[in-house]
């Protein structure tokens, strides 16, 4: 019966280990940790492939399917490129304090991992717990630094808002229904009165603080700035995907009467995302600040997948969820390698980074490519697959807007580019050294954005088989 | 045989092109360069002497640009009496002109002088090519392709502004004209489906009179630029300033009178429409006035000249358009040879002065004793003084003009034959018997240039006597006129020379007071009609104001308007970012905007997803083109 | 007691917090406010259930009580820290980091 | 339907993108290296190019050389090339184009190895567009035909000033008009812009023709209703069209090209803003036909602005760079037309158009290349007299010059005939007075330009310049010139060479648009 619970178990188990070696260790080599925690999550991700972890636990509330197991794998890979990009930053910034930093991403990743199972509420509001509240704490763990404290009260501030919501819209929820687990009582026909219409409103003000979509984007620049880079790129990815795993199954599963409802706010949280991501990022002069909004335009163009209300749809916001993972963690990474090695965060230090460091510049290229939607790389088929699903639901409109914002968002994507390629200013000359382990996660995503880029088609398969999950019983809505 | 001849014909001179073009070395030899131009037009000569004997109807077609739903377009050849008799001209003229060149031309430096041969050659094409095509739009092609040499053997010496300016004026001013002729070929295709003369001739009967009207007024359009017909004569007096040889080949004898040529090879089609032909006449009539009285006030002989070829291309379209299409080509068989020996001999002395001001010039009678013979034969011959050529012609197209009663301008073209005799004489007179001492010391040519000067002279001493056979030979029954009227012209250009001997010789009166009394004409001829102010005006103002709009509102407006928007989006991105005000009560309030948000959607305040999607209608109804017809948008709607 | 009744004085409770968390410059202010919130949805969850006459809401009214706990105590070291880098625990102060 | 021959074009497409490739692993500074490996790639093409013409079976006609293999089965992706009269040209001049890039571009040495790698990333585009059955295929390929434009006229562009005036002075004042960076980004951008729209039409397609596939050959067959139809062409006319430098959306080309180096100029005047144009008449009439009937009159008029308008445009420039932008908008209008008349005279003539325009516009940017080498200046009315210091230049420029004003012999002229016989025939006749007009207006400014630059008397010294000491062309810049000049005669003299090819292509459209 524990079955399904394996991943959940084995990565409890292997925390509690690395809690343990964080109390024994001698401070200096608590470096060691990172290693350790990178290998627990390939074992997991190892353990993930095996079929046996599919299937249901507590009386079917905790539910492990492929659509599960394929998210919990993208929270695998982005935990480790984190990882794998922090294992060299610790020592500078976190002296000692590696075992607390590993143990609160990992206890995010139970969150996470939980929260995408989960068929009921109440699991899924402490597995959302669960995942938000190490956010926090992450987010401040610069603590010297007034940025990193001051993104970190703006995170606490609109998450905990956030959990109050969700708490009462699982109780309007619970009010509506009767029940708070869905997977028992497929017929919800009481949804369609207020109540259940107020439920939803409730519970989608309450996920929009995870998912970061127009208006709930707020914190994401602050938080973005000031928090330590390599967790922003976890930040920026795993916590989003699993948000709109949450919207994905709630929905699909649970709030099916309602499709013609949210469909219609997901398409307008779309468009707006869409617009006020991608003009925002187009004054900014701070990479990280510029990736927050960009991350916050992409937002937009998934939720097109959910407001397109389709299977097909779905499958093309799991995909996206993968070339955004790579790109935009990829992208986050090469803004901590130019940190390290020039101290800021400025565009301007791009400035001839094809001479400093060709290999980084390229990679970056590729990302912002990727991030911008030009063919050859994952990012183009992304879009290309998420305005199909959205064409296909007859929102052709949206599509051109989307379409036209995309060149908007390459105009700041290129002039990265630009600081990067063209422009010959005075500065700094000297050749730029990339830490193994860092060059090794930009590495990964290079080579992850390039070739699936050219060979999409294995990552449309696990897409369609992820979201055959949802299968049987969900027409498609049109 | 005969297309064997006719490719003799017109072979050479490319092959003389294409080689001098494309080997710099050959073309950089002097002798080289030259030495082929003239052997191949020496050839083409020799060539078109035998079709004259042979007299020969060619006609020869290969499809040039295919077609399956339209009927394809033909490049081929056709030959007449009419083109057979041109084919003559061009190639002597030419022939003379680049023996003469090299006497003339022998101061160049050898890549310029090579250059010059090069485009001498494919002068010689095209202008054969002209004369032989047997379509329209060939006509057209090799039309554009003589102004093309005309523009580049104006502007030989480029170095010289006025040279590069008076090039680019006659390529303007011609290919002005050529629009007409380009949309009067087009609307003429439109109509008969083909360009083929001898197609056309046969389908323009079927046309309206109107629309073969209209095409043909367009199409003479065209010849009124190239043929320097008022009132774009202008570019003609400006071509002067390409080296002299040029203009007695390209400016006086050829390609200047292709116009002509045009309405007499369109002859057939022309027939239909009176009212164009009497048109082309009154145009020929005003030009011969006019060209002639404006030669009476020039200073630079070789303007004068020019002058003299617009006046008397004039009577050669006056005699086309009033139904001599023989006269005419008649009088353009003579005048190639008297004007290109008059312009030669103007060259030899240019040549030997260095001034092209014949108030610079003087007592050359004695210097160069054959230089005076020749210009005085061609001078005779231009006033039209029996025996010399000119005076059959001229007469011919005078007597037909009365005959066929058309009073005033057989008048006006009188008093331009009094004109004519004048200005010329005001030449002679001053030129070879005046009594001012030249600057340099002038010597005789030497004999590359004389000897084509004599044959030339020859030919316009005696080119008029064949004129019952040449008329035979064009099919053309001249009619027989013994009247007083045959000596009327002869009357008054003898008068015409008195008179320039009464002033100019004689100093009997002073030129300047009869210009005095005459003022206001004088006036207006001094200012040459005011033409040139009014095209300047045109090209200065006009031309330039509206490339000024277009190009100020594209880079200020247009452009400026995608500018504005980029800008505008970027500060609407700089306004949006006050929302993000940094203080973190003020972001929450997005949680309520949001829930807010959701309520208007659900209570349907803002557009739901079925008013999203609704039916648009079809586009076109919203651009609402006057253009687009009502029976399509008619359909549409039904659909 | 009615059904709906419970709702709405739920929603007055929540509204209040909300109102709190808004207004309130002290962080800690901000922190009473999300509290009340906290309890107005576990009023409605608790009330519900008894409504119902099942033991959920019960239940997750109790796991609710002590994530608002976990929450409250990460808000209440990070309000320290903030005191302790920023010299100040006003709310609208801390605004390094804006557009 | 796996093509059982050898798969000449995508050699022809894919032959670029490997040497880019191989240059890419080649060393920086081995410049003749680099230079002959760039050569020899697109020598392959080239030939692979010339194949294709001479095997294409002129009396079976339709698409030919067809390679299909399914990418993506389920949303109808495949690999599908093929070739038809129209695109056989359109391949033809490419690699003309290409080749006398690589040779127009040959004393380059400032990273030359990436400017090499952009071009032919850039040039594979192109080739695929125009050999692509497969509307996504072919998307991708547009995609990759526009974005190298970006870093290759960033880097190595030019940049000139321009004075802000008129009523949105601020705007072009805080937007940087006239640098290059400025002229990269708007090109890029807007050439983007028109990409989404062509997108979304694409999109369009796949799902309102109810097929689910991206095949331009199933596509074909589909009838949509008008109203579909119209919608659908209105997208690509927009999304092409900007590319195709259709007046108002052409503002990119002239400041694009102005700002881009040499051998970028010619390739995108010669073939990129072709693509657009091929992109209406291929996609956009050949899939909607009723649509294309609806549109005519709208594509025509514009068409028609284009040349008066882009032609009094050219008039008023004083920057070298500039007038050939201008001229080239007002000879994209040509191409408009032609494809506008809906006849077979007007189609040949559009397509005969984009080959010669590309030709000489190739040829003018190659000249105008070189003369700012030279000069170190652009400025025509600084220039005066060169004709006697680079005759060879002012020769060429000269040939560039006639075929832009139509002249005959040249290429120019017989496309533009073609045109205006079309004009004539359409169902809009009075088009034919504009279009022949605008060709009087391209002869008096483009010989303006040719008498301002080359003759007159020399001028010395002017400001800073020492023009005394211009050079003409040398070694290998020849070839390009003499490369792009003997076509323009050839096919100037011998138009059937080409129009045999096209005609078939276009009859074949025709037979679709008109029933």
């Amino acid at each position: 019966m524990f079955k399904p619970l394996t991943l959940e178990i084995a990565l409890t188990v292997g925390m509690f280990g690395i809690f343990l070696l964080d109390l024994f260790l001698d401070r200096h080599k608590k470096r060691v940790l990172g290693i350790f925690t990178l290998l627990l999550l390939i074992v997991i991700l190892g353990i993930s492939i095996s079929k046996s972890v599919y299937g249901t636990a507590f009386s079917g509330t905790f539910v492990s399917d492929s659509f599960a197991v394929t998210l919990k794998q993208l929270f695998l890979i982005a935990t480790g490129l984190a990882v794998l990009g922090s294992i060299s930053h610790t020592e500078k910034l976190l002296i000692g304090r590696e075992g607390e930093y590993y143990l609160l991403l990992l206890f995010s990743l139970l969150g996470m991992m939980i929260t995408v199972s989960a068929r009921e509420l109440l699991l899924l509001f402490v597995g959302f717990e669960l995942m938000s509240i190490p956010l926090y704490v992450l987010s401040g763990f610069d603590k010297g630094n007034p940025r990193s404290v001051e993104g970190a009260l703006k995170i606490f501030l609109f998450g905990t808002v956030s959990s109050a919501l969700l708490l009462l819209g699982i109780g309007i929820f619970f009010a509506a229904t009767g029940t708070t687990a869905w997977h028992t009582t497929r017929a919800l026909d009481e949804l369609n009165d207020p109540l259940g219409t107020l439920a939803l409103i409730i519970l989608l003000a309450g996920f929009g603080f995870k998912i970061a979509a127009f208006p709930f984007q707020f914190w994401v620049p602050d938080t973005y700035e000031g928090a330590p880079t390599p967790f922003v790129a976890f930040l920026s990815v795993a916590p989003k995907v699993a948000g709109f795993g949450i919207l994905f199954r709630f929905f699909f599963e649970a709030l099916e009467p309602l499709a013609s409802t949210w469909t219609l706010y997901a398409i307008w949280l779309a468009a707006l995302t869409m617009i006020v991501g991608n003009l925002l990022a187009l004054p900014q002069r701070n990479i990280k600040r510029l990736l927050a909004y960009s991350g916050i335009a992409h937002i937009g163009y998934m939720l097109l997948g959910l407001a397109s209300g389709s299977k097909f749809g779905l499958e093309m916001s799991v995909f996206y969820f993968v070339a955004y993972l790579f790109s935009n963690m990829g992208a986050f990474l090469v803004a901590e390698a130019v940190h390290r090695a020039t101290g800021s965060d400025d565009l301007d230090s791009y400035t001839r980074l094809y001479r400093r460091a060709p290999f980084l510049s390229l990679a970056m290229l590729v990302f912002l490519l990727s991030l911008g939607g030009i063919p050859f790389v994952i990012g183009f088929w992304a879009k290309l697959y998420i305005f199909l699903a959205a064409a296909e639901a007859g929102y052709i409109f949206i599509v051109l807007l989307g379409a036209l914002l995309t060149v908007v968002a390459l105009f700041y994507y290129l002039n990265v580019a630009r600081k990067m390629y063209i422009d010959e200013g005075s500065g700094e000359n000297s050749f730029i050294s990339l830490p193994f382990d860092l060059s090794i996660s930009i590495g990964i995503c290079t080579l992850a954005v390039v070739l699936l880029g050219l060979y999409p088609k294995g990552i449309v398969w696990i897409a369609i088989k992820a979201i055959s999950a949802f299968g049987q019983s969900n027409p498609i809505i049109h | 045989m005969n297309s064997i001849l006719l490719f003799l014909v017109l072979i050479p001179p490319f092959v003389s092109f294409a080689l001098n073009g494309l080997i710099p070395s050959l073309r950089k030899s002097k002798k080289g360069a030259a030495g082929l131009s003239i052997f191949s037009i020496f050839v083409s000569t020799l060539a078109s002497v035998l079709l004259l004997v042979e007299k020969p109807e060619v006609e020869f077609l290969f499809e040039w640009i295919p077609s399956k739903t339209l009927s394809p377009i033909h490049f081929g050849f056709f030959l007449d009496p009419f083109a057979v008799v041109m084919l003559f001209v061009v190639a002597v003229v030419a022939l003379m002109v680049q023996v003469y060149s090299l006497g003339y031309m022998s101061e160049e430096t050898p890549s310029s002088f090579g250059r010059y041969y090069t485009f001498h050659s494919l002068f010689a094409f095209s202008m054969l090519g002209f004369v032989a095509s047997s379509s329209l739009l060939q006509i057209y092609i090799f039309w554009e392709l003589v102004g093309l040499c005309s523009y580049l053997l104006i502007g030989f010496w480029y170095h010289r502004p006025e040279a590069a300016r008076a090039a680019i004026k006659a390529f303007w001013v011609t290919r002005f004209g050529d629009v007409g002729f380009a949309i009067g070929m087009v609307l003429l295709w439109g109509a008969t489906g083909t360009f083929l003369l001898s197609e056309l001739f046969v389908k323009a009967p079927e046309l309206s009179n109107a629309y073969l009207s209209l095409c043909l007024l367009l199409i003479f359009f065209g010849a009124m630029g190239k043929s320097a017909q008022f009132p774009l004569h202008v570019w003609l007096p400006d071509a002067m300033e390409g080296p002299t040889p040029v203009s007695a080949l390209i400016h006086a004898a050829t390609m200047v009178v292709a116009g002509v040529y045009l309405v007499v090879r369109l002859f057939p089609l022309f027939q239909f429409t009176p009212e164009i032909l009497s048109f082309v006449m009154w145009i020929g009539s005003i030009t011969a006035l006019i060209g002639a009285s404006l030669a009476l006030i020039q200073e630079d002989i070789k303007r004068i000249l020019a002058y003299s070829t617009v006046s008397q291309i004039g009577y050669m379209m006056a005699a086309a358009g009033a139904g001599g299409k023989a006269l005419g080509l008649f009088h353009l068989f003579t005048h190639a040879f008297f004007k290109a020996l008059l312009f030669l001999a103007a060259g030899s002395i240019i040549h030997a002065l260095r001034t092209n001001n014949i108030w610079e010039m003087g007592k050359l009678a004695k210097k160069m004793p054959q230089t005076t013979i020749l210009f005085l034969t061609g001078a005779l011959a231009l006033s039209g003084i029996f025996p010399f050529s000119g005076y059959f012609s001229k007469d011919e197209i005078l007597i037909w003009m009365h005959n066929q009663g058309f009073t005033v301008p057989f008048f006006i073209l009188l008093f331009t034959a009094f004109l004519t005799a004048f200005y010329m004489f005001r030449v002679f007179f001053v030129v070879f018997m005046g009594d001012k001492e030249a600057k340099e010391h002038g010597h005789e040519s030497p004999w590359v240039m004389t000897l084509p000067m004599w044959i030339l002279g020859l030919l316009s001493l005696g080119a008029g006597f064949p004129k019952e056979t040449f008329f035979k030979f064009l099919e053309y029954d001249s009619e027989s006129y013994h009247s007083y009227l045959a000596y009327l012209p002869l009357t008054v250009s003898i008068f015409g020379i008195g008179t320039a001997w009464l002033f100019y010789h004689k100093k009997y009166f002073k030129p300047s007071r009869i210009a005095e009394t005459l003022s206001p004409i004088t006036h207006v001829l001094v200012k040459k009609l005011w033409l040139d102010d009014i095209y300047l005006w045109v090209y200065r103002r006009v031309l330039n104001g509206i490339s000024f709009l277009c190009g100020w509102f594209d880079r200020y407006i247009v452009d400026g308007l995608v500018n504005a928007i980029s800008w505008s989006i970027r500060q609407t991105s700089r306004g949006l970012r006050e929302i993000q005000t940094g203080r973190i009560q003020d972001y929450l309030y997005g949680i309520i905007a949001a829930i807010i948000l959701f309520i208007w959607l659900t209570l349907g305040v803002l557009p739901t997803r079925d008013r999203i999607n609704e039916k648009i209608e079809n586009p076109v109804d919203y651009i609402q083109a006057p253009l687009i017809k009502d029976s399509k948008r008619d359909k549409n709607k039904h659909d | 007691m009615n059904f709906y009744s419970i709702l709405w004085v739920a929603f007055l409770v929540f509204s209040i917090g909300l109102f709190g968390v808004l207004s309130r410059r002290h962080l800690v202010g901000v922190i009473m406010g999300i509290e009340l919130m906290f309890n107005a949805a576990n009023l409605v969850l608790v009330a519900i259930g008894w409504a119902y006459g099942v033991l959920t809401g019960q239940i997750i009214a109790l796991f609710a009580i002590a994530i608002t706990v976990a929450e409250v105590a990460v808000g209440l070291a990070l309000f320290l820290l903030i005191e302790r880098v920023r010299k100040t625990v006003q709310a609208d102060e801390v605004s390094l980091m804006k557009g | 339907m796996i093509s059982e021959t050898f798969p000449v074009l995508s050699l022809i497409t894919l032959s670029p993108f490997f040497g880019a490739i191989i240059l890419l692993l080649q060393p920086e500074r081995w410049y003749l290296g680099i230079r002959v490996t760039a050569l020899f790639s697109s020598l392959i093409s080239f030939l692979g190019s010339l194949y294709v013409l001479v095997y294409y079976d002129r009396t079976l006609g339709g698409f030919q050389f067809i390679e299909y293999i399914p990418i993506v089965h389920s949303l109808g992706i495949s690999y599908h090339f093929g070739a038809d009269g129209i695109s056989l040209v359109l391949i033809l001049l490419t690699s003309f184009i290409l080749i006398a890039g690589v040779f127009a571009s040959w004393t380059i040495s400032f990273r030359s190895k990436e400017f090499y790698v952009l071009l032919f990333l850039l040039v594979t585009g192109v080739f695929g567009v125009f050999v692509s059955l497969d509307l996504f295929l072919f998307f991708l390929f547009y995609e990759l035909a526009v974005l190298p434009m970006y870093l290759l006229i960033g880097i190595w562009g030019s940049s000139t000033r321009i004075v802000p005036s008129g009523p949105f002075a601020t705007a072009i004042k805080e937007m940087g008009v006239g640098s290059k960076e400025y002229g990269a980004m708007k090109l890029t951008l807007y050439l983007l812009f028109g990409s989404a729209f062509i997108l979304v039409g694409f999109l369009g397609l796949y799902s309102f023709s109810g097929l689910k596939t991206f095949d331009y050959l199933a596509l074909e067959t589909v009838s949509l209703t008008p109203s579909l139809q119209n919608w659908l062409f209105l997208l690509f006319y927009l999304g092409f069209g900007s590319l195709a430098g259709i007046w108002p959306i052409h503002t990119w080309s002239p400041d694009g090209h102005a700002a881009a180096p040499t051998a970028t100029s010619m390739m995108h005047a010669g073939v990129l803003m072709k693509l657009g144009a091929y992109g209406i008449i291929r996609v956009g009439m050949g899939l909607l036909p009723e649509a294309a009937h609806t549109f005519a009159p709208v594509i025509g008029t514009i068409a028609v602005i284009n040349i008066v308008y882009g032609a009094f445009g050219a008039m008023w420039q004083r920057d070298l760079k500039y007038v050939v932008a201008y001229s080239s908008v007002s000879h994209m209008g040509i191409v408009m037309l032609g494809a506008a008349t809906l006849n077979e005279m007007g189609l040949n003539g559009a397509i005969l158009q984009m080959f010669s325009h590309g030709i000489m516009t190739g040829l003018l940017f190659a000249l105008v290349g070189l003369i700012y080498e030279k000069a170190h200046s652009r400025e025509i009315l600084r220039m005066g007299g060169f004709a006697k210091r680079m005759p060879g230049i002012a020769t060429f420029f000269a040939i560039g010059t006639l075929t832009s004003l139509g002249l005959p012999g040249l290429s120019g002229f017989v496309a533009e005939v073609l045109v205006f016989l079309g004009a004539w025939k359409s169902s809009y006749s009075w088009w034919l007075i504009p279009a022949v007009f605008g060709a009087f207006i391209t002869a008096v400014y483009v010989l303006r330009v040719l008498k301002w630059i080359f003759f007159g008397p020399e001028k010395k010294i002017y400001h800073k310049e020492d023009f005394s000491e211009l050079k003409d062309a040398i070694g290998v810049e020849w070839i390009a010139l003499a490369i792009l000049s003997a076509i323009l005669i050839g096919v100037g003299l011998y138009p059937k060479l080409l129009l045999d090819l096209i005609d078939i292509g276009v009859v074949e459209l025709l037979q679709k648009i008109l029933t």
